[in-house]
Formats: structure tokens, C-alpha cells, sequence
């Protein structure tokens, strides 16, 4: 098992918090993880993605040039990496922002209005862990549960009281991913 | 109607790089409305540092150079030196131009250089993620002052115009702030006279802008505001330091 | 070793640093390593050490200087702008023959370049990007467990030497995370001030003088032949390298640090498809493995040097393998990191169309 | 009436500070969502601006591109 | 007879490697005095400059390092840092303190360090033959100005003092002369200040001592000493700048 | 040419880079060459030319950077340490694509070292002792004539490539007088701002931007392969050497600088012994002869390189010669200067018994 | 009489500094050599010296070893 | 013709003018002719010499490892050039600083008590000229003329009284050197 997944975004998105969750997760499950952030020049806003590569044996390169699978969280993300995705690679979109279509025809493609999910769900700032947990749903690196665990390194003395929002937005993600997989 | 304010043409129509609220945008659009008023667009030359506004040559649309880290005073004073019909402006951050460029910048302003630095204070390291600056309050928290700036281990904030008021070589030092429309207008009179300083071949002249870094203050732009208000302008008062005849 | 934890490896760099006893840092902000002294920043305070923000590198790596002339175990960390600055320093630090670590993660260059992982300081790290004849142990890990491991080392080897000891590591290395191991802490209450240190001449029966100052160039000619006697030492013990798949390889890999990581996979790639490849890592890159490299010449057909630069180490491949076999070479410059794919994709052209 | 500001959406990200320095309240944060992902300001209350160009000098984006004052009407 | 004055054991019996007349060495016996009488001797560790006092640690036997040029202070700071029982001097010229070495300086003052600069400001780089420093009067013929420094073209004398004493980190201040024996007397006062402020951990301390150079001033040493009084005193007047509690 | 006039080194080198039309030096003082700002000191102000004397060599380097922004033909003098210092600011130059000239006269090291002539910054000047892929076009004269006629050439080719110059001399010869003959004045009424320089858009259609930063990896490695390009170009069409007695030679010396000079009377002494001895002399360190000292290896016996350092251009001479015949080395350190007697017996050693 | 002033000839280099403070005039430069070519300064007039030393504190070279004042003589 | 001359003393002693006159003049006579100065530390006092080599043809190396004639103008410096000397060559001694004889027995020796001599022509400072024009008489690299000729070069200005008293200097030398060597 080796899976590779891009997270992208505009910085603020939460992108590299969704993929260190699932980096913590993994290592708890025991496995080999690496999780490699890049950022644009901007400290808010601007571009930001990370490669998290989890795998039942040693991880060579932690760089990932054609992601199987990408959580993509604006348009210029989308950009960016549609062209580089594996064949039949997942994209999971989050379609609040991305106003455009999908070009390629050799991927799936699950396409969550996220944003505003999460604004129901009482918080946009969730909309990361929607996308992961149907990420997780459909590929399944760790378990469901296990990213809920991880949550608790992260979201630690004031944050605390974020933690329930937060698994719900991971189990939200994975019953659109289930009702995505069984629509299929 | 008419037309009271309009974004000056010498500002690009990129969008900038930096974070909501962050003041260097001000800073930009004063510098922008002065080479257009007082005509020196096209014999500009902006020395750009390293820091959040890197990147300002793609926001301020005059030539430019990139300077390396601290050394804006020293690239401007050889682009002067070497033809010193051109307007050369130092755009400088307190990380950049207080900490790994004081040397550069005590010496243009000793030597009188005719460059005028525009000298952004917001109390940190804003591109590498928010470390102590040599302007940080004491107490702060930062990145690397985790526990908050102590005058023992990490010193005091320092005060550039105050220091170089000593200098003889200087026209034109002045603080002011950027946390208010009243305060801006103000800093747009500094500057205006920074300016004059070089235009008029006076000396050496800076303007220390107190600034905010919302994203590593960990505020909303608004609070930041407030805190400049509150926090730091106590600490580092607005004021003119030196003012040489002619500048007016 | 405890249990695993996940950790950025410019965090981890730090972490391994206070284990292993390092009781001083003296540096200044540089992305892409800003994590390490902001790490440092909150562990030295809470463990009564020393931690300060210098004003410049330069400033920097005179600090470390004078930290280590009190027999301090002492670092500075930075990345390649701030390194540069550091040379002057660094010459300084080599004929006084003081010890101290320095990490170098290396970014995208020349001038300010970006910020992506890149390995374009391999020639100033080994050959010396300060004046005169002077070197510094350098040590390229390829994963973060393995600079954990070596920063024990690296301590170690400065004290024994009186000697700096670069950690070559490079933006990659500094910003990714990965699970890692950390070994016992070493014991500091048993650090001594050394003999020679320059600490105020208390009860001791000389006085001592740190310089790299000898006006007469017969004086200074014997420094010199000392530093080289120092260094043929260090050649002689302190040579490390990973030989990976290379019992049976009819071609050679090199590469060192995360070109090397990348390039164990595309060994695998090989095999798989049949294809005897390995790959030669120097763990040291300055002092080079160069007989290891030497005797490989014999063995294989050609060797393939893999760099994130303009073909540096290179040199030293070709210098080592001295013309035996051909010696091909394939780089990505500033910052752009090679995927095994591409990699391997070029491998199959130097083979052929077999 | 014509607006007294010029906001340009996609140059706003939203930083709030013209609403805070207005000193008519007559701008606030718009439900709309700009291509980067921002809510932009608006000017909601166009009679009551007093076009005093408060959100123009302490806006950093040059988001607020104009600002205008009526003509004084003839008598 | 009762003894009144004596050469220091701590000034080593090699001669010292400078010019006739030069006032370096009154300042190594000075700073050997006051470490006997103080009783530091063994605590004490002196980074020592490049410039004509390069060779220093030859005449004032303590343990002793040789910085690169202009960081002595930086030196300083990272010995005293790793180890705060030693008492830490930074010895240093007017080239390598004011001109090259300032930002080390400014920053070691501004964080307070708890260290004492003895600042030997002799008008002119020594070593190297007589090039301007930033310490040069207006007018001065040196092997750079050689038609007199210019303050369009050369800058203004810097006044190292005068700019530190706007800064908070320092805890003792001053400017004395080497030119007659009652300076020196002077001299001697401000130095055990200076060296009281560290001893009390009060906070960085630097004393600016006018020296000559008569080899490069071309003078005889008598003559130098006039020219002090003559025209360098009145330049850079001599006085405490900046004094903590706890100092005297 | 006029009439000949005895001069040190380090004054002939001022007054040949202003007759070459050098409108600018910033720089600072260092001995052993600190005759040469000196002179830029009385002759540029009479000239209406800029002389700048820095607060360091750091601000020196950036504002010579500045400097050569504007297009301006412009020059900065140091020695070792002062040129360690530099270092950051020379790769910035690099990936600015902006030209001017830098003058090493070498001493020794490493650290404060003494003044006495060396030449072992030549890993330094020709391998990039700044961080990331770049160089300096970097000659070597070995007299005093040579560095002046140099020094002409070392502007037209940082205008033409815009790129810096590097003159390797040591500090034997910026203190040695001998009488010399200058060129003609270049005419510095014909000098235009170039097109790209920032210097105020003016009536220009776009604005210039000078910059070495381009944070996209892709876009940072497109600059690097123009870098490359370029040095590519000059490496085809720059290099220099003088092949001295080398038409019939069965041995060949290497040797640069100062050290080449005396490699000549070495060079007569073997012909007097009737031991046909050359010497091949780079005049253009980088880009380093290769093909032409590797053509030499079908002919000679052994290479015997000397250096004023631990061999450092020696890498280059074995990588041009690629184990096709033996490279030997001799070499002085920290300042000394070997003498033609001493050069010759170590060369007759390894001619052996005969 | 003992000497008041002890110079140490072979340190001294002749700069003159002494004998221009000295505010009685017994010192001044001898027609000796020392071993590095200076001709070291001498106290003349051991009588007429006042001990106050001011030889000393401007003497550079630390020639001056020491200045002594006779003990009052005993009443 | 080739003549490698060192001349070595305290700095301040005049020892790099008298290198640079002979070089001058050698020029002016139309040699080669090569002058390579070493300072001590000290800026004043300490040690310095200089290597002038004139030559009728080009002149490989500037270094002189063992000079055939030597002008040693302090103690110091007879310790330190004794030893190197070549085997016949010719040490000109300023005997007012140099209580100690020569060791060597296979050199021709000139001891002069040169600062004396000096002070009676009138100025102490003359020293140097002294031993040049008893170095000049014997080994004949120049003639004393183009000696003399080349003064004006360096005393310029203010200094320009002091060239007959050079001049005086120079002729004392040579006619030393003429009685030195008619008594052998
Ligand atoms: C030689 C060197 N050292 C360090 C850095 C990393 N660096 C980039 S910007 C910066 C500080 C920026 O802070 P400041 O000048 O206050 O500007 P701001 O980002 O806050 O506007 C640092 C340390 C660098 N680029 N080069
Ligand atoms: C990096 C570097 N730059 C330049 C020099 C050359 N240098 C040595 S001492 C000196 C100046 C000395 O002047 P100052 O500090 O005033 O001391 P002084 O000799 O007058 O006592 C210089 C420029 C050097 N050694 N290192
Ligand atoms: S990090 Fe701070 S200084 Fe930089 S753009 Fe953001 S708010 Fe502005
Ligand atoms: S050159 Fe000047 S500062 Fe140096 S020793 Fe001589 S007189 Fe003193
Ligand atoms: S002690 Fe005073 S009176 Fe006596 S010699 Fe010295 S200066 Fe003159
Ligand atoms: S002051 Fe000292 S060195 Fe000078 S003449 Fe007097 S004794 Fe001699």
C-alpha cells in the first residue's frame, strides 16, 4: 500500500493542517509517512500545497510529481495540478471556489460545495476536514477514526472546544464520499 | 463628481502579495501618489529588500532592483553614486534595515547619501514567519521570543531615527504611523519631505513608518490597528528628528 | 530510543542538537530552516542554555566563534544567502582551530533565488567558499532519522577535531515531516571547559591565545602543515558512505542527501526491471569517499552522478574514478527536485536501447 | 446617484479596515465571494457617505479605486 | 622611597609592535591597571581587533582571542554568552568599531551585553596606512582624502557615543582622551566605570578614548598630542554620555 | 603605448582599470593591496569619476552591485578575508546578469592569516565560493604587464557578458614594483547607459527590474539554464593560456599567477640541463583550459603542477587530464613563495635518478 | 640619591611624550641606542623631579617602570 | 647581467627608498628590473626589506631566496640574511646598529659605520644612501649617476632641498666602497 495524495489551496485554507493530521494519523497506525509542505511567497492567502505520501514500507522520495489522488481547495490549484494527476487519479474539489469543470476525462472527480458545508456545519475553517474525510473515506491510508484521534495534537488549550466540529466535518466528508462511491 | 481620491497609475494592477490588512499596501500607494505628484516617476529607481515586500516592483510600477537581505542602503547609495541624476528610494523593513542592515543604513545616513529610506517598523520578521526584530516590544510574543522579548536576554527595541539624529550626514529623519486615515496623511507630509531632501540634494533622509503585521500578531487587521495605537506608538512616538532648511 | 514522533525535520534538527548536548545557538531567521531556531528558541530557555537571535549571519558566526573558544558546544543554522555571509567566519573558525556545527539547508540559488530545496552549495561546503586552504567535515544526511542520528556525530567529531561540522542538508529536508527516532540524551554535566579554552586564565599556569593570526609566513606555512596533518587524520578515520545494491551493480548511482533518498527508489526501479543498478552514497561528502568510489570503477560500466545542481559532486566522481569508466550526469537546477521517474528515465538512455 | 466609492472586488481581501475607519458606517463586508476566495467590502449606504476618502487612505489593496464628492449644487 | 607608579605585571615584558608615541599602549596599561586593581586579571578575556592592536594579547597577558575585523563585539557577546563568569573586553579601533564593526557594536550595545568596548577612535585606520575612518575630521588629508574628506563625498565624523546613548542596552557611556596626563588620569575614572558596569551586570559599557596616530598624521608625537586638544577635541568633546545606577 | 613608468602592482592595477574607462570603485582598505584604492583616491575625484571608500567590504560588493546596475563600469579591490566577505553579494551579481570587475590580491590564510602572497582562494574564485550554480569569468595574470593589458579585457568582458570579472593576482603582485606601459585611454565619452539598466524608466517604452529572485522553482531553473548558457558560450570562446616551451616538451609544469612567473626560470633551468620542460600557464582560470592541457596529456610524461596552496587548480589540471598521466603537485602554503631552485629540485625527484 | 624615575632604556622609543609633560624639565633624550636604534629618554635632574608621574602615565611604551617619592623625612 | 640585491632594516630607516631608487634608475637605464618590498607588522620600527633584481633581460621571479649582495642596515636583519646568502656574496654592514661580526667566512663583508658618516654630512637619515652608493661602486647594476638623477623623483616638493645632501650621501658611499675595495 502507497498512497499519495496532494493537498492545494490558498494559504489560510488549512491545507497544511489537514495534511499533517494525516501524517500524525498514520504514524500512530504505525506506518511510513512523510509530509512535505510548500508554500508560495505570501504568508495569508497565495498558494500553498503538501505532497503526504503514507505507505506500509520506508518512503523513498517524498516528493510526489503525479499525485494519485488531490484535495483541491481554489482554482488555481486546480490549475496547477490537473494536468500532473495520475490516470484515474481522485480529485476531490472544493467546488465553493472552483468555479470551472474538470477537463480531464481520465480521473474521478468528487465535487463538494465544502465551504459551504462547513459554514453550516458553524465554521468555514472546517471546510479542510470535509475534503480529507472523504479523502479518507474513498482511499482509505488510515482510518476514519484514527485522523479523529490526531486531531487532538492539533487543536490544543484554547482550540480544544474545536475538536467536535472538526470530527464532525471529517464524518461529513466521508458520508458524501460514501453517498459519491455508492452513486457510482 | 468630483474626483476626490484615485489609485495612483504607478500602482500596478497585480495584486499584491501581502496578507489583508497589511500596511505595507499604504506605504506603497503614498510612495506611488508622491513620484506622481512631485513628478519623479520615470527617473525612479526603488531599491526593494528582502522581506513581505520582496516583491514590490511588481506593485510599483518604476525601474527597480532587488536588493540582498539588509544591503538596500549600500545598492541604492552605488546606483546614486553612479548616476545620480536618478531618484533612488530604499525601501527597507525593520528586520531588514534595523538588525542585518544597520551597518549599511548608519553609513549612507552618516555619509549624507542622497537616497531617501522608506522604513516599514511592524515589530517583526514579517516573510520568515514572525521573529523578534530588533523593534519588538519588550514583553511580545513572537516566534523566537516565544516566552516574550526579555531585556536581558534579547535587549531593547531600538530606535533608528532617534539614532541617527546623532549623525550629521541626514536632511530629513522622521516616525510617523499608519494605523489611521489621520496618521496617513501625516506620513504622506514625511515623506513628501523625505523626498524634497533628495530632490533638493540636501542629505540623507528616512521616514520609519510604524506598521502592523496582522497574520504574525495573530490579529484581525483592525486589532492590529488598535494596537499600534495602544502599544506601540508609546513606545516609539511619531515625530520629525532632524529637519534641514530646504526640506520644507 | 523512545518512540517515534513526527516532527519537520528543521524541528528534529533542533531537538537532536539539544540531545546531543549542543549548549549554545547563535543564528539568524532564513527560510527555509526558520522552524529550527524558533525550536531552539523555546527549548534552550527552558533548559538554562543558551539561545540567541544574532543581528546578521555574520554576526552569527562570530558569535559561534567566541562560543567555541570557550570549549562550547555551540551551532549556528541558516540556509544558503546566510552561509555565504558566513565564509569569512568560517576561514577564521578553521585555522583557530575551534569546534562547532553549522546546518546548511540549502536552497534554490544564485542571489536570492527561491526558497525550494536545492544542493547548489556542495562546491563551498567541501572546497572551502572562504579564503585559504581549510575544510570542514561535511555531512549530507538523506532523511531526516539520519540527521538526527549524525548530529550526535557531528558534535562528537567537532570536539575531537576542533573542527566545524557542516550539516548538509537542504530545504526539503528542513521543511518535511516524517516519524523519527531520537537518541538518549548526552550527559552535559560532564562537559569540562577544556584545557585550551579562552575563558579567563583562572588557576591555570598559562594563559591561552585563540588566533588565526601569524604574521610570518614561515610561522603561518606550519600552521597550515598542521590544519593539513589534521586533515589527512580526518581523511583516513572519518570517512562514511551507504553502498546500496552495490554487491552486484554493473552501474553506479551517486548522489548524497535527498537526491540520494530519491535515487534509492529509482535502484528499485531498476532491479525491477532487471537492471543491476546501486548506488553509492557518501555520507561524508567532504572528506570525500574517493578510494571507495575508486575501487567501484573497477566494477561497473559507467557511473551516474544525480545532483539538484550544475554537476558539483560531480567533480569529485570524476576526480576519484580518475577516467577508469565513463561518469554521466543529470541535475535539476534551482530548487526544481528530480522524481525518480525522470531519473530513471534518463538512466535508460545512458544504457541504451538494450 | 452615482457611487461616491469605486470598490474594486477583486482587489479586496477583506481586511475590514475601511469599515473600520468610516466614519458614516455606510460600508460593511459583503456576502460575496471574490476569485480569491475573499468576501469584498461594499458601500451599502451611498447618501450617507460623506465622501471623506477615510476608506481610501487606510485601505492597503487599492481595492477602494475612487472616491467622489457631489458636485455642490448650483444655486 | 614609597613607590607611586609601577608598570602592571600584567603588561608582559615584549615591546609592543607600535610607532613611537602611539597611545595604544597607554591605553593596554591603563586597562592592566584597572584589571589588577579590580582583581580580574584571571577572569578576564580580551577579544582583540585587527588594526595596529592586532598583536595585543602579546602585551596584556590574559587569556585573549583575536576577532575578525570588526566583530569583536560579536565575539564577545558569544564568549560571554557561553560562559558569563568571564569578564569580556572588547578592544577595538575606529575602523574596525565605527566603520566595519558597527552593526556588531550597535547590536551588542543594544541588547545590553554585558560587556566592555574600549574604543581607541585615533582618526584614521593605522594599520593598514592611514586611510579615512569614519572619525575623521572635515578636511583631513588622509592616504583616501587625499585632497582633505569631504563631507559631500566622505561623510560626516561619526560620534559613536552621542549615537549609543539613544539606545537603552547600554549601561556606561563616555569619551576620554589619551593626549596629557590628566586625561589620562580622567580616562582611567570612565574605564573603571566602564568596567564596573560589567562586573554588576548592569549592561554593556563602551568608552571612546581620542588617541593619535602620529605616524600616519605625519606628526611628531608632541604633536599629534596638540592636535588632539587642537582640533579633535572640540569635534568629539569628552564626557559621560550615559551613566546607569549602580555604575560608580 | 607610451613610455614605460616603474609602479607597484597595486597602483598599475588603478590606473590600467581607470584608462580602461572604469567610472566607479567602491571598496575598502586591506593590506597588501591597499595602494590601489589609494590611487583610485587621488585619481578619480580629479577625473570627475566616482571613489567610494565603504563602511566594509559587505556594503562595498553591493554597492559595486548597484553600481553596476546603472550600467556603469565599476570595480572593486580587496584581498582574502575582505573577498571571503563577499561572497553573498557576488552571487547575487551572478543571477542579476549585471558586470563589473573584482581584484583578489591573495594572502594568506586561512583567517587573518598574514599579508604575505598566496593563491589559495582559487577554489573560492573559480568554484563559486557563493551559494548556488554560477561563476566568475576569473583571469590570472603573472606580471604586472599582463594584469594591466588584463584589465582591459576584464571590462569588455563584464560588459559583454555582464558578468563579473575576477583578477586573481596575489599579494606579491600588487606590492612588487616593475616598469610597465599602458594602453591608450578607452574613450568613456562613447559609454551609453545601456537599455536594460535601472537608472529611471526615462523615455523608455518598460520599466527595468534587476533581480535574482524568482520564487518558482521552474522559473528559478530557467534562469539557472540561461546562467549556464552563457557560461557555455564563454567557456567556447574565452579561454586563454600561454603554452611556454611547450612545443617539444616531454614534461609539463602548471602553474598560475605569481607562481607561473617563477615556474618560467624553472622552465630554463631544465632546458639549461637539457630536460625538455614546459609550462602551461591558464591565463583565464575559469573557464579552466581543459581541452588544451587534456591534448598535452598524449604528449608529456607528467604533469607537475605548483601552487602557493594545498593544489587547488590541480583538480582542475587531473580532471582535464583524466588519469591518462600522472598529475604531481608541489606546493608552499600560508604565505611562502617557492623559489625556482626549490621548484626544479622537487621536479627532478620525479624525473628520477637519470 | 635613589633615581625617582626608572626607565627602562630598552623599551623606550625616543617618542619625546615624557619629556614634553614633565612640568620640570629634568628628563630629556640621551645620545645613547638602544638595541632598536632609538636613543631612550633620561631623567637628568633626579633632584628637581617631583614624582608626579606624569612621565609615566603618557609613556606609551611602559618604559617608565616606576616613579618613587621620598619617604618625608622624619621630624 | 643579473643582480639580486636585498636590502633589509627597521622600518623608518629608509630601506624601501633605497630600493625604489635603484629600481628607478635601473629603469631609466632601460633594464629589467623587478623590486618587491616586506613589511613587518609594525607600521614604524620593526622589520623590512626589499628584493630589487636588475637585469638585462626578463626577469622570471621577483623573490630573491638567496641574494648575491645585501644591504643590512640593523641587527636583526644580519641574523636573518647571514645565513641565506650565496656563497661569495657581498654583505654591506651599517656598523652603528650592528655590534656583532659576521659569522660566515666565505662572504666579502663592508662594514660602515654608515649612521655616523651620516650625521656628519648633516642628517642621520642619509644612512641608507650611504650603503647604496658603496653597494653601487662595487656590483655596478646602474651607474651612480642614473642614481643620482633618479632622486628627483622621489624628493619632490618640500623635499627637494635634500637632494644634494642625497647626492653627497651617495658619492660618500661609493668612495667607502672605492678605498674598500682597493685594500683588498
Ligand atoms: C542573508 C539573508 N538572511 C536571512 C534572510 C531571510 N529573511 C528574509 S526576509 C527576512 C526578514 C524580514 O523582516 P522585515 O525586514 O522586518 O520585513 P517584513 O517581512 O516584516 O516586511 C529574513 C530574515 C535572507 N533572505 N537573506
Ligand atoms: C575583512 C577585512 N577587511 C579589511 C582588513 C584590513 N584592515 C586591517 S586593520 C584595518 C583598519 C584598522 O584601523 P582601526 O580599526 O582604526 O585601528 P588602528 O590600526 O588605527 O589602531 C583594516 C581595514 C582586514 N584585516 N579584514
Ligand atoms: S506577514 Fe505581516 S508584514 Fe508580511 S504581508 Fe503579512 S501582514 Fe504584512
Ligand atoms: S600606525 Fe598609528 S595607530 Fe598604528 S601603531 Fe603607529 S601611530 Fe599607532
Ligand atoms: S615624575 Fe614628574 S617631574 Fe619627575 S620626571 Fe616624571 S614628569 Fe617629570
Ligand atoms: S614617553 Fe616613554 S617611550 Fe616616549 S620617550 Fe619617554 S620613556 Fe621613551
Amino acid at each position: 500500500m502507497e498512497k499519495k495524495l496532494v493537498i492545494a489551496g490558498f494559504g489560510g485554507q488549512g491545507v497544511m493542517l489537514a495534511g499533517e493530521l494525516l501524517a500524525e494519523a498514520a504514524k500512530d497506525e504505525g506506518k511510513f509517512v512523510t509530509f512535505l509542505p510548500s508554500y508560495g511567497p505570501e504568508m495569508r492567502g497565495g498558494t500553498a500545497n503538501c505532497d503526504v505520501i503514507v505507505s506500509d514500507k520506508p518512503i523513498a522520495s517524498p516528493v510526489i510529481a503525479h499525485p494519485q489522488a488531490a484535495i483541491i481547495m481554489n482554482l488555481p490549484s486546480l490549475d496547477k495540478f490537473e494536468p500532473l494527476m495520475e490516470k484515474d487519479g481522485l480529485l476531490i474539489l472544493n467546488k465553493t471556489l472552483i468555479p470551472r469543470e474538470v477537463k480531464r476525462t481520465d480521473l474521478r472527480v468528487l465535487q463538494i460545495d465544502a465551504q459551504t458545508v462547513a459554514r453550516e456545519l458553524g465554521n468555514e475553517k472546517a471546510t479542510n476536514m470535509i475534503l480529507l474525510g472523504a479523502y479518507a473515506e474513498i482511499e482509505k491510508p488510515v482510518k476514519l477514526e484514527s485522523l479523529k484521534n490526531a486531531l487532538k495534537h492539533f487543536l490544543t488549550g484554547k482550540k480544544e472546544v474545536l475538536i467536535p466540529l472538526n470530527e464532525k466535518a471529517l464524518e461529513k466528508g466521508a458520508e458524501i464520499a460514501r453517498e459519491f462511491l455508492g452513486g457510482k | 463628481m468630483k474626483l476626490i481620491y484615485k489609485k495612483p497609475d504607478t500602482i500596478t494592477e497585480r495584486d499584491t502579495t501581502y496578507c489583508p490588512g497589511c500596511p505595507h499596501g499604504i506605504a506603497h500607494r503614498l510612495i506611488a501618489e508622491l513620484l506622481e505628484e512631485m513628478d519623479l516617476v520615470k527617473k525612479t529607481v526603488i531599491v526593494w529588500p528582502v522581506g513581505c515586500s520582496v516583491f514590490g516592483y511588481y506593485f510599483i510600477a518604476t525601474d527597480a532592483v532587488e536588493a540582498a537581505h539588509g544591503r538596500a542602503c549600500a545598492m541604492a547609495t552605488g546606483i546614486k553614486r553612479a548616476h545620480p541624476e536618478s531618484f533612488v528610494i530604499s525601501y527597507q523593513g525593520d528586520g531588514d534595515l534595523a538588525s542585518i542592515g544597520i551597518a549599511e543604513a548608519v553609513h549612507a545616513a552618516a555619509r549624507g547619501e542622497r537616497i531617501s529610506v522608506v522604513y516599514i517598523n511592524n515589530g517583526n520578521y514579517g516573510m520568515t514567519g514572525g521573529q523578534m526584530a530588533p523593534t519588538t516590544l519588550i514583553g511580545q510574543v513572537t516566534t523566537t521570543t516565544p516566552y516574550g522579548r526579555k531585556p536581558e536576554l534579547n535587549g531593547f527595541p531600538m530606535h533608528v531615527p532617534e539614532m541617527f539624529a546623532a549623525l550629521d550626514g541626514p536632511a530629513y529623519i522622521a516616525r510617523a504611523a499608519l494605523d489611521s486615515p489621520q496618521h496617513i496623511i501625516q506620513a504622506k507630509k514625511f515623506l513628501r519631505k523625505a523626498f524634497t531632501a533628495q530632490k533638493n540634494n540636501l542629505g540623507f533622509s528616512l521616514v520609519e513608518l510604524i506598521s502592523a503585521c496582522p497574520t504574525n500578531w495573530k490579529m484581525t487587521p483592525v486589532e492590529a490597528m488598535e494596537r499600534i495605537r495602544k502599544q506601540v506608538l508609546p513606545v516609539f512616538p511619531i515625530g520629525e528628528f532632524k529637519v534641514a532648511k530646504g526640506v520644507e | 530510543m523512545g518512540e517515534k514522533v513526527l516532527m519537520k525535520g528543521a524541528e528534529a534538527i533542533a531537538e537532536a542538537a539539544i540531545r546531543a548536548g549542543c549548549m549554545a545557538f547563535f543564528g539568524y531567521p532564513i527560510t527555509p530552516q526558520n522552524e529550527t531556531p524558533e525550536y531552539f528558541s523555546r527549548r534552550m530557555p527552558e533548559l538554562g542554555r543558551v539561545f540567541l537571535q544574532a543581528e546578521s549571519e555574520v554576526a552569527a558566526i562570530n558569535m559561534v566563534y567566541g562560543a567555541a573558544c570557550t570549549g562550547t558546544r555551540v551551532i549556528t543554522t541558516s540556509s544558503s544567502p546566510g552561509i555565504s555571509l558566513m565564509q569569512e567566519g568560517f576561514s577564521y573558525i578553521a585555522n583557530s582551530n575551534v569546534g562547532c556545527v553549522v546546518v546548511n539547508a540549502m536552497r534554490g540559488g544564485p542571489g536570492l533565488g527561491d526558497i525550494a530545496p536545492a544542493q547548489a552549495d556542495y562546491f563551498q561546503a567541501t572546497k572551502g567558499g572562504g579564503h585559504g586552504d581549510y575544510h570542514s567535515i561535511v555531512l549530507a544526511p538523506h532523511t531526516i532519522q539520519e540527521t538526527v542520528d549524525l548530529m550526535y556525530d557531528a558534535f562528537d567529531l567537532a570536539d575531537k577535531y576542533r573542527i566545524m561540522v557542516v550539516m548538509l542538508v537542504d530545504g526539503l529536508m528542513g521543511q518535511m515531516m516524517e516519524p523519527v527516532e531520537f537518541k538518549e540524551w548526552v550527559d552535559v554535566k560532564k562537559f569540562k571547559t577544556p584545557e585550551w579554552a579562552t575563558v579567563g586564565q583562572g588557576d591555570r599556569d598559562h594563559r591561552n591565545i585563540i588566533t588565526s593570526l601569524e604574521i610570518l609566513p614561515e610561522g603561518l606555512e606550519k600552521m597550515n602543515l598542521a590544519l593539513q596533518a589534521k586533515y589527512k587524520k580526518i581523511k583516513e578515520n572519518e570517512v562514511r558512505l551507504e553502498e546500496y545494491e552495490m554487491d552486484d551493480a554493473e552501474y553506479a548511482l551517486t548522489a548524497f542527501g535527498t537526491v540520494a533518498r530519491i535515487a534509492k527508489t529509482v535502484v528499485e526501479m531498476a532491479r525491477k526491471d532487471g537492471i543491476k543498478l546501486g548506488l553509492i552514497r557518501p555520507i561524508t561528502v567532504w572528506p570525500f569517499p574517493e578510494k571507495e568510489v575508486a575501487k567501484r570503477a573497477d566494477q561497473v560500466k559507467f557511473f551516474f552522478d544525480v545532483e539538484m545542481n550544475e554537476g558539483q559532486m560531480l567533480e569529485d566522481v570524476k576526480l576519484a574514478v580518475n577516467g577508469k569508466k565513463p561518469v554521466h550526469y543529470y541535475g535539476r537546477l534551482g530548487g526544481v527536485v528530480p522524481t525518480a521517474e525522470e531519473i530513471y528515465g534518463e538512466f535508460k538512455k545512458l544504457v541504451g536501447g538494450k | 446617484m452615482e457611487k461616491k466609492v469605486i470598490i474594486n472586488e477583486e482587489r479586496c481581501k477583506s481586511c475590514g479596515l475601511c469599515v473600520s475607519v468610516c466614519p458614516k458606517h455606510v460600508l460593511r463586508i459583503s456576502d460575496r465571494i471574490n476569485s480569491k476566495g475573499y468576501h469584498p467590502a461594499e458601500l451599502f449606504d451611498n447618501e450617507n457617505c460623506i465622501s471623506c476618502g477615510f476608506c481610501y487612505l487606510i485601505c492597503p489593496d487599492m481595492a477602494i479605486e475612487e472616491v467622489r464628492r457631489p458636485e455642490p449644487v448650483k444655486k
